[in-house]
């Protein structure tokens, strides 16, 4: 039998067809949740000109930030791209060498959910009389005014999380799960990297936040690295 | 299912759901309507692994349960007792709709009242006046599943051709079908109408022509029979 | 301590402010969610002239389709309103003592999410030339047309689950699950008929479908009657 | 945090937070902002039981975990480690979204750089043109959050007002503040603009005007001492 297996050996291979100029969303919430080994294989991989969608723009000189660093992204599609300690993101912005759609954090989750779910454009109140609802649609509803946001896909998303099975299914760990169900659901390709394998079934289906049919492909990484630590001596990818 | 047109030949429904089941590809996320779709998880060919989903919450649905095993709050989409694979998940009602309207969804198969050869589907309402109308998932799977496809008998009960060139009952989606099993043939909708891709044992592209309300064109596994 | 405790000791009392006229969200896909002791409460409570959003319109004599009977409902939202084995709905409708406002499953279910979500309307391509998209606003995006749909909220929502904290904290059984948990978020009163009682701490965080914060009030039915059973028994409410 | 006025008298950073924290209800829902407004929790009175939201998707937050107990998967929307209480939930982000922008969330308590005697509040960008723009969840949380307080210190380092007749830094929100918590008073916003509702200890009300970027008016509890 030709069994569904969407689990693949390495995260070079995982990432080898995330092609130049494609969107890209990248799971995460700081360093929780952050897919730090497949983002590194993308840096190795040197898909240029890509469009990132993150809450954040990284810290110091690995993951996001390292990306961000080498020249690999073109926009930055995000909510909060100041960090204490990186400047990567910010040299680049003032040298108009990275373009910024800046996204209240929560429109931001919403247009990654409506990509997901086949609703092309939504009404929220958030934002409404300031600078971000410049230039954007307003409407009344009820009597109070709501701005009109669009849904947001990607060609491919990059997430974290705790356990999968062969289908796919996914469970995360604490508020690590953040983005990454969503952006699973937002994404033509889903690549997940799992903290561990488990046996189709050996997931309640009570308990699968992900299910399978959100995810193409898995890749183990048993012992991700951490990514504040990583910061804190200094390193830097690649 | 005692029509005319049955009496002479082609196929029954189960071999109906038997030939949609053989297009159905290993590791498709499928949704199945009510009635002849339901079939064709029995037939998909061994040595594909297919995954259904169930719009009321549940992705990985297994057959019927054993009598007596019925749990009334483990049910598909028709309400009726079911079981679970392993690996599958439960999931609210906007998760689920999610998944097929965000087109997660590779293939539904579904039955028809009318399919027009342009792809629109009717198979929800007659239009009757004093019919309670119920449309239930049907308009969300066609307007988001990938690919839609109909089992339905060729005519009505009282011979009228379902496939048509324009609907007359309301329409449940617009050209959003991409290929229809009948008891007389497998029809493709394609830019230039309705294509017969295989027609069944016994029967001639003329016999399913004088029961469709449309223009067929003979594809072109047939079109060696048909012109030569 | 004044503790927060949802517990509430009986139905009566739980649904007891359900006013003349409200909105009243129920749980349930055919019997599988549905909250039948609560529904049954409010047929005791002779609240009228309600809206009900459900899925369905009852079956039999019991639960739904005896509020339904009973003439307390002055509309119903819902996507399918038939079923094999009941015609009180039908024959309301067809007297013209009750409206209906038809809705498709899944907009349905968007419309209930959106409401809960702070968002006042979204654009689906469900609908979109067919009846159903009649007098509403369609809007191409990028080259499709879509149809522009309102987000749903209500007074009350009645819905059952498996396992219930003090707090609300709340999980599912299988495709039970449904409508609940969108329903707890759209309804300004959410009340939950909880097959068992939990202490707080006992649901792992990871597992909570629905978090405290959308329920309001919970009452224990430790065996809740079984609509089909009652259905094929003949049996009927009040 | 040396300001003249700071030095002259009034409320430390602690008496702010512990002033807000007793207008938090038994039962609350709460999301804290970072800074001043997270030391909210410490202060609450006892015999409250009060749940934490942070955005970031954890609805039960309890506090810092011990040194050497951190766990980089559990942290809140400042992205420091926290720790979670019992009867806790983990969501995804839209999930946890929809409780602040479905106005699920009672009551946030904020930082501000100006708030505008309407309510309107600005806290995200001084708008100057090198300036990096970040916004995080700020604008959500204003505009769906059912009650907004702001905690700030009355004036900034230079001795410029922060509660002004009209904001000049880019709005966060439109008339969202209900309260302002400073160093000298308890300020609400109401139709007729900022009515003071409390003077911090040695604070007359002529000095918190001298200092308010637009005109107060002596609430209630206030008017006997300053017109009589």
């Amino acid at each position: 039998m030709t069994m569904i297996d969407k689990r693949i050996d390495s995260v070079t291979a995982v990432v080898a067809d995330i092609f130049d100029g494609a969107t890209v969303m990248v799971g995460g919430f700081g360093e929780a949740g952050s897919p730090i080994e497949l983002i590194h294989a993308l840096i190795d991989s040197g898909a240029k000109n890509l469009t990132v969608v993150n809450n954040n723009t990284g810290s110091g000189h690995v993951g996001l930030a390292a990306l961000i660093e080498n020249k690999q992204v073109g926009k930055m599609i995000c909510s909060f791209p100041r960090t204490a300690n990186s400047t990567v993101f910010p040299d680049l912005y003032r040298a108009g060498e990275i373009e910024l759609e800046l996204v209240p954090q929560g429109t931001l989750a919403e247009r990654i959910r409506a990509g997901g779910s086949g609703v092309p454009a939504f009404y929220t109140a958030t934002s409404v009389g300031t600078p971000l609802a410049e230039g954007k649609e307003l409407r009344n509803f009820g009597g109070r005014d709501y701005v009109m946001e669009f849904g947001l896909k990607a060609d491919f998303a990059l997430i974290k999380c705790e356990r999968a099975d062969r289908y796919g299914n996914l469970v995360y760990n604490k508020t690590a799960r953040n983005f990454g169900p969503i952006m699973a659901m937002a994404a033509n390709i889903t690549i997940a990297q799992t903290g561990a394998q488990v046996e189709v079934g050996a997931i309640d289906p009570e308990m699968v936040v992900t299910p399978g049919i959100f995810v193409d492909r898995i890749v183990t990484v048993a012992y991700p690295a951490q990514e504040s630590k990583l910061v804190a001596a200094g390193r830097s990818y690649p | 299912m005692s029509t005319q047109t049955d009496t002479i030949s082609g196929w029954n429904r189960e071999q109906m759901a038997k030939r949609a089941a053989l297009d159905i590809p290993n590791g498709s996320y499928v949704n199945l309507g009510i009635g002849i779709p339901e079939k064709v998880a029995q037939y998909v060919p061994a040595g594909r692994e297919v995954i259904y989903h169930t719009e009321n919450g549940l992705l990985g649905m297994g057959i019927a349960p054993e009598p007596g095993q019925e749990d009334p709050e483990l049910i598909n989409a028709g309400k009726k007792p079911v079981t679970v694979i392993p690996g599958a998940a439960y999931f609210h009602h906007a998760d689920s709709f999610a998944m097929i309207r965000g087109q997660h969804i590779d293939i539904c198969v579904l039955g028809a009242m009318q399919v027009a050869e342009n792809g629109d589907l009717a198979n929800w309402s007659t239009g009757a006046p004093d019919a309670i109308p119920a449309v239930g998932g049907a308009m969300d799977l066609v307007a988001g599943v990938k690919t839609i496809y109909v089992i339905t008998q060729h005519c009505t009960k009282s011979g009228e051709p379902k496939l048509v060139d324009t609907c007359s009952y309301p329409l449940t989606g617009q050209a959003v079908v991409s290929r229809i099993y009948t008891d007389l043939a497998v029809i493709d909708v394609t830019p230039e109408g309705f294509m017969v891709a295989e027609l069944a044992p016994g029967i001639d592209f003329d016999h399913v022509q004088a029961r469709t309300g449309a223009k067929l064109i003979p594809g072109q596994m047939l079109a060696s029979v048909v012109n030569g």
